[in-house]
Parts: C-alpha cells; sequence; structure tokens
C-alpha cells in the first residue's frame, strides 16, 4: 500500500472534481492557478517517487549483474497496492511501478503540469478555463493510472478514462475554424481508439482463459510460453488494440487530424504522453506475457513500424500545415519505438523507451511552439503564415529550429539515443527473430532518418528563413513571451540534458 | 552586448584549445571515460577522451584556425552576430569532441552537431535563396552519409564488443564484419569529406559567411573524415577491400574536382572545388595503407588547413570589399589594376595560399603534396597497384591544381596585356560590362582584425613545411615542379589571349547534381505526394468507408420507422407468429 | 341442444364478425358488431354463464356500441360505401391471420381435441356475484379505481382546448437549447 | 358438447379481429376488430370455466372484468380518435404518420 502513488492518482481527479463542483465564476477565474498548483504537487510527488524508487539503499535498482537475463518488461513492482476489488471476476486493485514506468509517469506529470502553467496566460478562444483544466487532470490520472495500473483490467479502465476527456478538448477547444473539422477528427479519434481498446479487452480475456489471470506482476513471471492458438489470437489483438493507440501505420489516420484540430495543450498531451501508452502497454503486456506469439507478430509488427517510419516521413514531406506535420512526424518517431519493440532486444527495448521519453519531450516542445505560432498569426497553414520567421518572431524561430533538429535525432540531443538504440536493437533483435529482416528494416530506417531530416529542414526553409522583404512583421506578433518561456524552458534543458547525459535514464534498463 | 560576450568567449575558447594542445604536446597517449551505462544488458556505451600525437596535432590546427576566423569575424560581420559567433563556437567544440573522443558515440554526437552547425552557419543569410538551398542540401548529404556511419559504429562495436575506440582491435573482429563496418565508416566520411559520390554540397555551401568556408574547409567538418580514418588506421589497414574503395573513391574525387575547380568562375567555387581535391590527396595517401601514407596525409591535412584556411579569408576580404567574389565583378575592378594596388595585404597573402596550393617550391604545399607522391612510390615501388594509381592520379592533380591557381592568380588581380582594359574572357557573362567604371576609391584592405589573421596563417603556409624537418626526394620535388610549370603554362597563355576556355560538360560539374536531382528529390516529392494521397484516399478511404456504412445502415433502419401503427402491429403479429413456430420447431 | 343452440349462435357470430370486418360502410360495419356480440351474448348462454352473456348485451351492445356509433357521427362517417376502407397491406394482414388462425386452432385441437363439456348451471347472478364479493374483491375494487382512470382520461382527451398544443412547442424549444 | 367447439369459434374470432386491425384504415373500425377480439378472449374464458368446474365462477367473473376493461378501453379509445380527427380533420390511422423518421433532422451525422 503505497500512499504517494494513490495521492499521485487521486489529487487530479479530486481537483478535477472539486473545480466543477465550484460556483462557475470563481470556478474560472481560479482554475489555472489551481491546476498548477496541484499539478505542480503531483510533479513534485512523482519526483519524490522516483527518488525512493531509486536512491540506493531502495528496492528497484537492478544492474545487469544481479539478475539473470529475464523477460524484457517484467514487472519488478514497487509501492505496490494490491486489494481484491472485483472477486467474481478476478480484478485486483494492483497498482505499482518500477523503472520503466516511472520515468512516464514523471513526464506526464511534467507536461501537465506545464500545460496549466501555460494556461495561466494563453487561454483557447473558447475559454471554459474550468472545464479544460479539470479535464487535463482526469487525464493526468488516467494516464497515471495507465502507466501504474498491474492489474489488465485496471489497465483497460485508465486507457479508456483517458479517452473521453480528450475527446472533449478536441471538440470544444479545437480549431476555431473549422467546427466541422474539429468534430470530425474528434469522433475519428474516439471511435478508433475504442475500437482499438475494444480490441485489447478481447485480448485480455483470451490471456484469462488462457492463465486464469489478469495480474500482469504474476503473469510476467509466469508467462504463456508456447506459442499459437488462443495465444496469437490474443497477442494480435492487444497488439492491434495498443497499435492503434501507438500509433502504427495503417492504424494511424486519427492522429494527424487528431493532433492539427486539438488546441495547444491537447496538442501536446496527446503526443507527449497518450501515444506512449500505446508502446508502453506493448513492452509492459505484450512482451513479457505473450512473448512467444509477440515474437511470432514481431517482425511484421518492425515491418509496419518501418513502412511507418518512411510513409509519415513522406506524408511530412508534402504538408502545407505546421500542425499536421508535426502530427505526421509523429507517426515516423512511434515507427521508430515500434520498431525498437519488435527486435525484442535489450538494446531495442531500452531505444524504445528512451524514445518514448525523448518524444514526448520534444515534440511537446514543436506542439507548444506550432501553438505559439498559431496563435499569432491565427492560422497554422504555411503558406498563410508566410516566410521569414528569423525576421519576425526570432526567438520562437530560433526554437523551432531546436526543436526540429532535436526531433530530427541530432546526436547530443535527446532524440538520438532512442532511434540509434532501435537501430542498434534492429542490428541484432532476439533470438527467435529473424535477422536479416530486421537488417533490412534498420537500413529502411536508416533511410527513414534522412528524410525525417529532409522535412525538416523544409519546415525550417518555408517557415524561418526567407526574405523579410516580403513578409513584414505584424505589429502585434509579440516575441517569446515570458509565460511561454517558463513552460518550455524544462523541455528545452530536458532536451540537452538527456543527449549529453542519456545515462540518466539507461542506468535504470540495464535489466532488460 | 551579448554579440560582445559571445566574441569574448569564442576567442577565448579558441585560444584555450590552443592552449590545451600546447599542454598534451609531448605528454604519454592515455585515455579515461567519464560517464557510461549499459543500454540493455550487453551493450556497454560511455564518453571517453583521450590524447595522442593525432589529437594534439588536431587540437593545434583546430584552435589555430578557429581563433583566427573568430578574429576576423569580429571585422567581417555586421549583422546577427550573436548567434553566428554562438554557432561557430559550437562548431568548434563539437570539432574539439570529435577528437579528443575516445568513445565513437562521442564521437558521433561531435561529428553531427558540426553537420548542424555548419547548416545554420551556411545558412546564416537566409534570406538568400542559394544559401537556404545549400544549407539544406549540406545537411542532408551529410546526413545521409552519416547513416552509414552510424551502421559502421554498429557492424565494428557489435564486433569489437565495444565502443571504445581504443579498445577497438582488428584482430578480434572478423574479416566480414572489418570490412561491412569500415566500408559503412567510409560511407559517412565521404558524405562530410565531400567526395564522390557525395559531393556536390560543398562547393553549394559557398553562400555562407566566408570565414565559415575557412572553418569548415582548413580545420573542421571536412577535415574531420580524415581525422577518423587516420584515427581508426589500425582498422582500415586491416581491411583491404575498404582500402581500395577508398583509393578509388580518392582518385576519381581528386581529377573530377580539380576538372570542376578548373572551370568555376567565382572564387570560393574554385576554392571549394580545390578543397575537395586536396581532401582526396589526403585519402589517397592514407588508401596507401602504409605509415609513411597516413603521416604524408596528415602533414597534407596541416598545411592545408593553413592555405586553405587563407585562401578562404582572402576571397572573404575580395567579398567584403568588392560585394562578391563572381571573376566577373572581380575582372572589372581588374581591369584598371585597381584591387592589386587596393589591397596589397590580401594580394600577397592570396598569392602566398595559392603558391602553397598549388606547390610552388619552398611553400608549405609542396612539401606536403610531394611526402605524399613520395608514399605513394614507395608503395607502388613494392608493387601495389593501389600506389601506382595514387601516383599517377596525385601528379595529375598537381598539373590541374597549378593550373586553376595561375588561372585564378591571373585573372583576378591583373589585367591582360593583350585586352587593354576589357574584361576579357567574361565579358560574355557580364551585363554590366559596358558600364562605367565601378567606384574604386573606396576600395581597400579590410580592417587589422580581418588582416592579422590573413598574415599568420600565410606565415604558416609559407612556413609550415619545414615543421616536419626538411626531407627533399630531390628526384620526385623535380617532377612535381615540373608538373605544376606543365599546368601553370596553358594557364598564362590563355590569360595572355584573353581567352577561358570552358567546356561545358565541366561547367556543369558533369551533371551530377542536376542528375541526383532527377534520381532523387524528384522521386522522393513523388512519392510524399504518393503517402499524403494514400492516406487520405486509402486509408482515410476506408475510414470514412466504415462511418459511412453506419451511417447508411443507420437510414436503412430509420425507413422502418414509418410512423403507422399498423405496419408495427403487423410486424409484431408476424414476430409472434415467427416465434410460435419456431418454438414448435424447436420443441418438437 | 344445447351444442346446436352454441352452434347456430356461433355461426351467426363469425358471419357477423367476418362482415364487420370487411364491409366497406363503417356504419353498416358497427351495427354488425351488434349483431356479432349479441351472438357472442347467446354462445354465453349456451353455455349456461347467463349473467355474462346479459352484462355482455347490457355493456356491449347497450353501452359501447351506442358509443361507437356516437363517434362515428362526430368523426362525420359517411354512410355510402368507400372504396378504400381497407388498407393496402389487408391480403398480408389476411394472411398473417390466416396463418394465425392454423397456429391457434392446431394448438387447441391437439390440446384439448377430445375434451367434453357437461354445462351445468352455474351462471347465475347469485353464484357469480357470490364469487365476485368473495373472492375477487380486491381486483373489483382496482378495476373500478381502473374505471375511473379511464373517465377522467376520456374526458382530458376529449377536452377542447388549447393546452395541447403548448407541451409541443416546449418540446421542440428544449430540443433547440441543446444545440 | 365438445370444447373444442367454443375454443375454434374464439380462435376464428380473435382471428377475424386480428385481421381488422391490420388491414382496416378507418381507426374505429380498428377499435371494432378490438372488441371482437375480446369477445374470443371471453368466449376462451367463460368455455373453460363451464369445462373445469372449479366453483369459484374464476372464468365467468374474468369476463366480466373484460367486459368492464372493454368499456373502459372503448371510452379512451373513441377519445383518442376524436383527437385524432380534431386534430387532422380524418381519422385515417394510415395516414396519421406523425412519429415518422423526419428526414430533415438527419444533420449531424458523421
Amino acid at each position: 500500500m503505497s500512499w504517494l502513488l494513490i495521492a499521485l492518482l487521486a489529487v487530479p481527479a479530486l481537483t478535477a472534481a472539486l473545480l466543477w463542483a465550484l460556483p462557475a465564476g470563481t470556478g474560472e477565474r481560479v482554475a489555472a492557478i489551481v491546476g498548477s498548483v496541484i499539478s505542480g504537487l503531483v510533479l513534485i510527488g512523482s519526483g519524490v517517487l522516483w527518488w525512493k524508487l531509486v536512491r540506493p539503499d531502495g528496492p528497484s535498482v537492478l544492474t545487469a549483474g544481479d539478475l539473470p537475463r529475464t523477460l524484457p518488461g517484467k514487472v519488478h513492482g514497487y509501492a505496490e497496492t494490491d486489494v481484491s476489488w472485483i472477486p467474481s471476476l478476478d480484478v485486483r486493485f494492483h497498482l505499482g511501478i518500477d523503472t520503466i514506468s516511472m520515468p512516464l509517469i514523471a513526464l506526464t506529470a511534467l507536461l501537465v503540469f506545464l500545460c496549466c502553467l501555460y494556461s495561466l496566460r494563453i487561454t483557447p478562444r473558447a475559454g471554459r478555463m474550468r472545464s479544460l483544466i479539470a479535464l487535463l487532470l482526469v487525464i493526468e490520472t488516467g494516464v497515471i493510472g495507465t502507466f501504474s495500473a498491474l492489474d489488465l483490467v485496471l489497465f483497460f479502465l485508465f486507457f479508456e478514462v483517458v479517452l473521453i476527456p480528450m475527446w472533449l478538448v478536441i471538440d470544444i477547444w479545437g480549431d476555431d475554424h473549422d467546427r466541422a473539422g474539429r468534430r470530425r477528427a474528434a469522433t475519428t479519434f474516439v471511435l478508433m481508439t475504442v475500437l482499438g481498446s475494444a480490441l485489447m479487452l478481447l485480448g485480455f480475456l483470451l490471456v484469462h482463459r488462457l492463465t486464469g489471470s489478469f495480474d500482469i506482476e504474476y503473469l510476467s513471471s509466469h508467462p504463456w510460453r508456447s506459442s499459437g492458438g488462443t495465444g496469437l489470437k490474443a497477442a494480435l489483438l492487444i497488439a492491434v488494440g495498443l497499435a492503434v493507440k501507438m500509433p502504427l501505420w495503417p492504424l494511424h489516420i486519427w492522429l494527424p487530424d487528431a493532433h492539427a484540430k486539438a488546441p495547444t495543450v491537447g496538442s501536446v498531451l496527446l503526443a507527449g504522453v497518450l501515444l506512449k501508452l500505446g508502446s508502453y502497454g506493448m513492452i509492459r503486456i505484450l512482451l513479457p506475457v505473450l512473448p512467444g506469439d509477440s515474437a511470432t507478430i514481431a517482425p511484421y509488427l518492425g515491418g509496419l513500424s518501418t513502412v511507418a517510419i518512411i510513409a509519415g516521413s513522406l506524408a511530412c514531406l508534402a504538408q502545407t500545415d505546421v500542425k499536421r506535420l508535426i502530427a505526421y512526424s509523429s507517426v515516423g518517431h512511434m515507427g521508430f519505438i515500434g520498431l525498437g519493440i519488435a527486435t525484442m532486444s535489450p538494446e531495442g527495448l531500452t531505444g524504445a523507451l528512451f524514445a518514448n521519453i525523448a518524444h514526448g519531450i520534444i515534440t511537446g516542445l514543436l506542439f507548444f511552439l506550432a501553438g505559439a505560432i498559431k496563435d499569432r498569426h491565427d492560422t497554422s497553414d504555411l503558406r498563410a503564415i508566410g516566410r521569414a520567421l528569423y525576421a519576425r518572431l526570432p526567438r520562437i524561430g530560433g526554437l523551432l529550429t531546436f526543436a526540429c533538429l532535436a526531433s530530427l535525432g541530432l546526436p547530443g540531443l535527446a532524440g538520438f539515443w532512442g532511434e540509434m538504440l532501435v537501430l542498434l536493437g534492429a542490428y541484432h533483435p532476439g533470438n527467435l527473430l529473424p535477422r536479416t529482416t530486421f537488417l533490412v528494416f534498420m537500413v529502411v530506417a536508416g533511410i527513414g532518418t534522412v528524410l525525417t531530416a529532409a522535412y525538416f529542414l523544409r519546415l525550417v526553409r518555408n517557415l524561418c528563413q526567407g526574405d523579410p522583404a516580403e513578409y513584414p512583421a505584424a505589429a502585434f506578433a509579440v516575441d517569446l513571451s515570458r509565460i511561454e518561456l517558463i513552460a518550455w524552458a524544462p523541455l528545452i534543458v530536458l532536451t540537452v540534458f538527456l543527449g549529453l547525459w542519456p545515462w540518466f535514464l539507461l542506468q535504470y534498463w540495464t535489466f532488460l | 552586448m551579448i554579440a560582445t560576450a559571445w566574441r569574448v568567449i569564442g576567442v577565448g575558447f579558441s585560444l584555450l584549445v590552443i592552449l590545451t594542445a600546447a599542454l598534451l604536446h609531448g605528454v604519454d597517449p592515455q585515455q579515461a571515460d567519464f560517464a557510461g551505462s549499459y543500454a540493455g544488458i550487453h551493450t556497454y556505451i560511455s564518453f571517453g577522451v583521450r590524447t595522442d600525437d593525432l589529437t594534439v596535432l588536431m587540437l593545434a590546427v583546430v584552435g589555430v584556425v578557429s581563433a583566427c576566423v573568430q578574429v576576423y569575424s569580429i571585422g567581417y560581420l555586421e549583422k546577427r552576430v550573436a548567434s553566428y559567433t554562438a554557432l561557430v563556437t559550437l562548431f568548434t567544440a563539437a570539432m574539439v569532441t570529435v577528437v579528443v573522443s575516445d568513445s565513437l558515440f562521442l564521437l558521433l554526437i561531435g561529428w553531427e552537431v558540426m553537420g548542424a552547425c555548419s547548416y545554420l552557419l551556411i545558412g546564416h543569410y537566409w534570406e538568400r535563396q542559394d544559401a537556404r538551398a545549400g544549407a539544406m542540401k549540406a545537411f542532408l548529404m551529410t546526413r545521409l552519409g552519416d547513416v552509414g556511419f552510424l551502421f559502421g559504429i554498429f557492424v565494428l562495436g557489435v564486433a569489437g564488443d565495444t565502443f571504445r575506440i581504443s579498445d577497438l582491435h582488428a584482430d578480434q573482429m572478423s574479416s566480414p564484419a572489418l570490412t561491412a563496418g569500415t566500408l559503412l565508416l567510409l560511407v559517412g566520411v565521404v558524405g562530410k569529406s565531400a567526395q564522390v559520390p557525395l559531393q556536390t554540397w560543398l562547393p553549394d555551401a559557398m553562400p555562407g559567411p566566408s570565414p565559415v568556408s575557412a572553418l569548415i574547409h582548413a580545420a573542421t567538418m571536412v577535415a574531420a573524415g580524415v581525422f577518423v580514418i587516420a584515427r581508426l588506421f589500425d582498422l582500415f589497414t586491416a581491411a583491404d577491400a575498404t582500402l581500395t574503395v577508398l583509393a578509388i573513391v580518392a582518385c576519381v574525387t581528386m581529377v573530377f574536382a580539380a576538372l570542376c575547380a578548373m572551370a568555376a568562375v567565382e572564387v570560393k567555387r574554385v576554392l571549394a572545388w580545390s578543397t575537395v581535391s586536396q581532401l582526396a590527396i589526403m585519402f589517397a595517401g592514407l588508401s596507401l595503407g602504409t605509415r609513411d601514407g597516413r603521416h604524408a596525409a596528415l602533414f597534407h591535412l596541416l598545411t592545408h588547413a593553413a592555405f586553405k584556411g587563407l585562401l578562404f579569408l582572402c576571397a572573404g576580404v575580395l567579398l567584403h570589399q568588392v560585394g562578391s567574389a563572381a571573376f566577373v565583378v572581380l575582372r572589372r575592378y581588374t581591369r584598371r589594376g585597381v584591387l592589386r594596388k587596393a589591397m596589397p595585404v590580401t594580394f600577397v597573402t592570396m598569392t602566398i595560399g595559392l603558391g602553397a596550393l598549388a606547390g610552388v617550391p619552398g611553400l608549405a604545399g609542396f612539401f606536403s603534396k610531394d611526402s605524399v607522391v613520395e608514399a605513394a612510390w614507395d608503395h607502388a615501388r613494392d608493387g601495389s597497384t593501389v600506389g601506382w594509381v595514387v601516383l599517377v592520379s596525385v601528379c595529375l592533380t598537381a598539373v590541374m591544381t597549378a593550373f586553376y591557381c595561375v588561372r585564378l592568380w591571373l585573372w583576378v588581380f591583373f589585367r591582360t596585356p593583350a585586352l587593354a582594359g576589357a574584361l576579357g574572357a567574361f565579358e560574355a557573362d557580364d551585363p554590366m560590362a559596358d558600364l562605367e567604371d565601378p567606384d574604386t576609391s573606396k576600395l581597400h584592405d579590410g580592417s587589422w582584425l580581418m588582416l592579422a589573421p590573413l598574415i599568420l596563417l600565410a606565415i604558416a603556409a609559407a612556413g609550415l613545411g619545414y615543421a616536419d624537418g626538411v626531407h627533399i626526394d630531390w628526384p620526385i620535388a623535380l617532377v612535381t615542379t615540373v608538373l605544376a610549370l606543365f599546368g601553370a603554362l596553358p594557364a598564362y597563355s590563355l590569360w595572355q589571349r584573353g581567352a577561358d576556355p570552358r567546356p561545358v560538360l565541366l561547367e556543369r560539374e558533369f551533371g551530377v547534381d542536376s542528375a541526383y536531382q532527377r534520381l532523387f528529390v524528384v522521386p522522393v516529392q513523388w512519392f510524399a505526394k504518393l503517402a499524403v494521397g494514400g492516406d487520405r484516399d486509402v486509408i482515410g478511404g476506408y475510414v470514412r468507408a466504415a462511418g459511412k456504412a453506419g451511417t447508411l445502415a443507420s437510414e436503412g433502419f430509420r425507413r422502418l420507422q414509418t410512423g403507422n401503427v399498423q405496419t408495427y402491429l403487423t410486424a409484431a403479429v408476424v414476430g409472434v407468429v415467427a416465434l410460435a413456430i419456431l418454438a414448435g420447431v424447436i420443441g418438437s | 341442444m344445447t351444442t346446436a343452440l352454441f352452434s347456430i349462435a356461433g355461426a351467426v357470430a363469425v358471419v357477423a364478425a367476418v362482415v364487420v370486418v370487411t364491409t366497406r360502410r363503417i356504419v353498416h360495419a358497427a351495427l354488425w358488431l351488434v349483431v356479432a356480440l349479441g351472438a357472442v351474448a347467446g354462445c354465453f348462454g349456451a353455455l349456461h354463464a347467463e349473467f355474462v352473456a346479459l352484462v355482455q348485451i347490457l355493456v356491449y351492445v347497450g353501452a359501447i356500441v351506442v358509443l361507437v356509433l356516437f363517434a362515428l357521427m362526430l368523426t362525420k362517417a359517411p354512410t355510402n360505401p368507400l372504396p378504400a376502407l381497407t388498407t393496402r397491406r389487408s391480403p398480408f394482414a389476411a394472411v398473417v391471420a390466416g396463418v394465425l388462425f392454423l397456429l391457434l386452432g392446431t394448438g387447441v385441437v391437439i390440446a384439448f381435441g377430445n375434451k367434453k363439456i357437461k354445462p351445468v348451471p352455474a351462471g347465475a347472478a347469485a353464484d357469480v356475484g357470490t364469487a365476485v364479493f368473495r373472492v375477487w374483491v380486491l381486483p373489483f375494487e382496482v378495476l373500478s379505481v381502473l374505471l375511473l382512470a379511464a373517465l377522467i382520461g376520456a374526458i382530458v382527451l376529449s377536452q377542447r382546448s388549447g393546452k395541447l398544443s403548448e407541451p409541443d412547442e416546449t418540446v421542440s424549444s428544449s430540443g433547440k437549447g441543446d444545440d | 358438447m365438445p370444447l373444442i367447439l367454443p375454443l375454434l369459434l374464439a380462435v376464428l374470432l380473435f382471428c377475424l379481429g386480428v385481421y381488422g386491425v391490420l388491414a382496416r384504415r378507418n381507426a374505429i373500425t380498428i377499435l371494432m376488430s378490438f372488441e371482437l377480439m375480446l369477445n374470443a378472449v371471453n368466449l376462451n374464458l367463460v368455455a373453460f370455466d363451464a369445462w373445469r368446474l372449479d366453483g369459484l365462477a374464476t372464468g365467468q367473473t374474468l369476463a366480466v372484468f373484460v367486459i368492464t376493461l372493454a368499456a373502459a378501453e372503448i371510452g379512451l379509445g373513441l377519445a383518442i380518435v376524436l383527437l385524432l380527427f380534431r386534430g387532422h380533420g380524418h381519422v385515417d390511422a394510415d395516414t396519421a404518420r406523425d412519429l415518422r423518421e423526419q428526414p430533415e433532422l438527419q444533420e449531424n451525422e458523421l
């Protein structure tokens, strides 16, 4: 029983309820402040939890020599809460964290905190801040819950908790100019992800039929080793369900619309955190519970991920909308993560985990920047915004270039290590996998990195550079405001820090 | 204020690099890890540094050139100084990282950060279309090579079970892995050092500020390729196939680039092609696989850094004062003989630089090129085909180098006696040829901040040849001098006749660029459209069709809702009857 | 004797009922309904349920049919034959009814085909009255409440007032509200 | 007397009522057909009562109740018919389709 972890889950949810309970006028005024304070507390709490987890005499710092090579993703739970919940269905309220989930929880807390902070000054045009902040907090609860659930049904429940608030965020606070579009985007998002999680639940039920347990901790130490038959069906269902969320090509179609139409904070959370639910689920559930069947489907997963890298990059090359472009870049980056998971090798999984965090930070920053540019020009169409942002908004332009360089995987910035380790994992994949196939994936993904560079440079060229005489500065356009600097600074610092000091995270995953 | 701070930091950093080099000079080779972790269970990734002769040499080169560039830039650059100086400093730091690194990954970080910095610096004048395009091209082509480099690191690191450079030994690796790894590394080197077939980015990078060109061409970026091969020389010598490939690439490149330089009509472009060519000479020296060859290559790297840095800084002065480095524009000044008189320091230092490049006896380039030729000759005498090929190519390149140096020197600084003040061969290209003479009264040498680095580098370009201890193989010296004369004389006679024949093939640089455009860029754009269209019309089509099917189904069911109670009732009775029959059938 | 009586009354009832559901004149249908209901009353009598038969005649023939005739009058029902008194679905409805008849008929024949009734005179008002007020008091009272409710309902429904259109409007305005 | 006789008569009357309900156009004739069906039920009740002779006169009592209910039903039904007539000017059950699917309300589809 760990009160800290439960508090991390309960506090945002209760705060959301409290906000809705407040009278409307008061609620509107204090929403962002309350949200910032509470999410700040959650961030501090997750920091404390992290410290307790990894402190030298702590329970869960495992190094390579400590234990024999186990299955990837095996749970070494800490801060566990395990009480019976629905006995007739064999469902337990089982929470717990380990070094795989802890960084993701911290990332969630950080991004929600920054979104609330950002909302202190910069609000969507639709107003209704009280509900927006409350929904963000509900999303926080759901995401942290998903990352800490150690019961399949509980995992599914938290997974679902996230969807509806995000749907509302897109639908209500989305793009002002395109009501039908944002409604369509929100509906597509919610329908596709709900369909995916329904399939996932079906897979969970099959797992229960095979093994008689929903408990992830038990399952990861007693995996279903044989392959084929019902296990394969379960693995396929779970993989497809999670792949929708990730999203894997060709199930990604909801993503560009949802990201492009969502408000800035929505895009940040969607790209920064929500996509990680899928990849986390694969590492946490698919690989450890059904290793044999995962090995059967891994080449296909890897192949689709590679296609995603190429297709996402190519699609970016032809985009004319900055938010859509960044959204499509997520398809490519999540393709790298998918490839890393598919390799089933320690390096690949480490890379996927690292890329999860790095992508959350960098894409969060990119969406913040895209939102800032969109707010200033009232459009996210590249042709309407015009060129020469360096001349009009030098600081934002510079930061955009920085974020683009980080996102294209420049060594020395956070984006590199994940991609590098994924490719290294593909160079020698897990024992059960066909190596030649993965070598091909590696080479194609390598070409994908060049394409990634190409579209980001194209973005910089078409947006930041250009003759300022043709695109005079608008009078109202102010460069980087203070609140933006404050909200973005942690992301910038982390991008550089993780790029130069990857051991900060890598050291926790040496048991993989 | 910020700009000043950055300038101080920049110059200070460069001096610090020089100081470090001085302190490390003579210290025994050693290495140390300062951070590291397992990634997964059996891959250890660490950052480490090392020092040895190569490190010290490169540190000194990088420090001196970057100090010169930083000081020079104070006079050269007027706007966006802070970002520029910061990037140049970062650039230098990245090169220093490459040089001191003992970890393949740390090396890669420096290696690619350099690429990014060069991208940003080439695009410094982002108002200009050619600068934007050149910057993007530079980054993408080097990045393409870097993918190969990364894979090479994988192959070598996995085969050697370590990513620490000092622990990589050829004898612990299988021969195929060694060959594959070094070949993949070579891809990265080719990209970074602009060798064939990834050569086209370097000439296109010329719209960047001249000091940046000096930095890229002399000490950092392109030299990093040579450095890496020198650093991993043991691995490369153990992989014969790689060395052969390297030799072929180098020989093709040096001749190709020299040919392109012979037809270029802009000072910086000539210099850029000459860099490609000279780098190929260094690679040729390395490809011999002998100690002598490596030594010669590094010697050439050293002297090349001096005279190429000098030449680019001189071109920068021309650009700064005249506003362009194109032959046509410079000729307008030269036809009255003004340029030489107005800029005596530039003229003298540039003459020394060109002399060193062309291999005028006594200047630095002469000695270093001779040492390459000598190493090739030694190797060739041992019965090596590679040695012969390299020998012939370097000699051929020496002829062409002399040709384009003399051509550049004469056309830029001297009026043609035969033409009596005309523009000469460039007249046809110049829309302003008939205009009045340009205003030359304001033409003068740059400020001393710009001239001091020139003079320093000129001294180096003249004197570095003696740094290695003078040992001259007289027959070879004689042959190369004669070859240089062979190249210089046609250039002189053409100039005197006012003619400058430029074959179309050379002027288009063998059409490589447009071929790449057609082969890669256009298909990629086409595929991009395909990807977007596919997403919208195929994948999105399925999703929309699913939605449409639901809507249509609901439409159909809605039609049953006629509002007529009797219809409902009929349906209900039919249902009851059907159920009753069903129950009877099942029950019986 | 009773069998014969029952058969005659039943035949009359069937014929009258057929006319009720097929005639083109609405008023004729109502009048033929009287015949049918009366014949059914006769059947009741043949089964020795005299009280029920009397109630049938009183309530049905006396009250309900009169009410129907009033309704016909109020709705200005024409007395001449109407061309389309049945819907287009009538053949289908006939099939459905026929199948239903076959189904039910087969069912009762199989179930009760060889049972006999020995009619005994137990249908006097006294007997039924005793049963109603001794055994069925509670349903009887509930039924009276139901009748009251139906009375009030009929009054409310046939009230001529503008109140009925108001809820219609509030519904549509609340429907607008959520948009 | 065979039990089957009143039962078959009841079935016949019921099916005629069903036919009338399903096929007749005028709302009042539909109500008449309802009466036929109710009578069929009554006939059943009385017939079974005469067959079983439980001494409680259950069937006859229930038949009386049904007659009462029929009276209430016809009263309410005719009130509704009058309302229909007042609103639409006819009592045609086939054309009274106010509750049908309204095509103009289909705007918020996907």
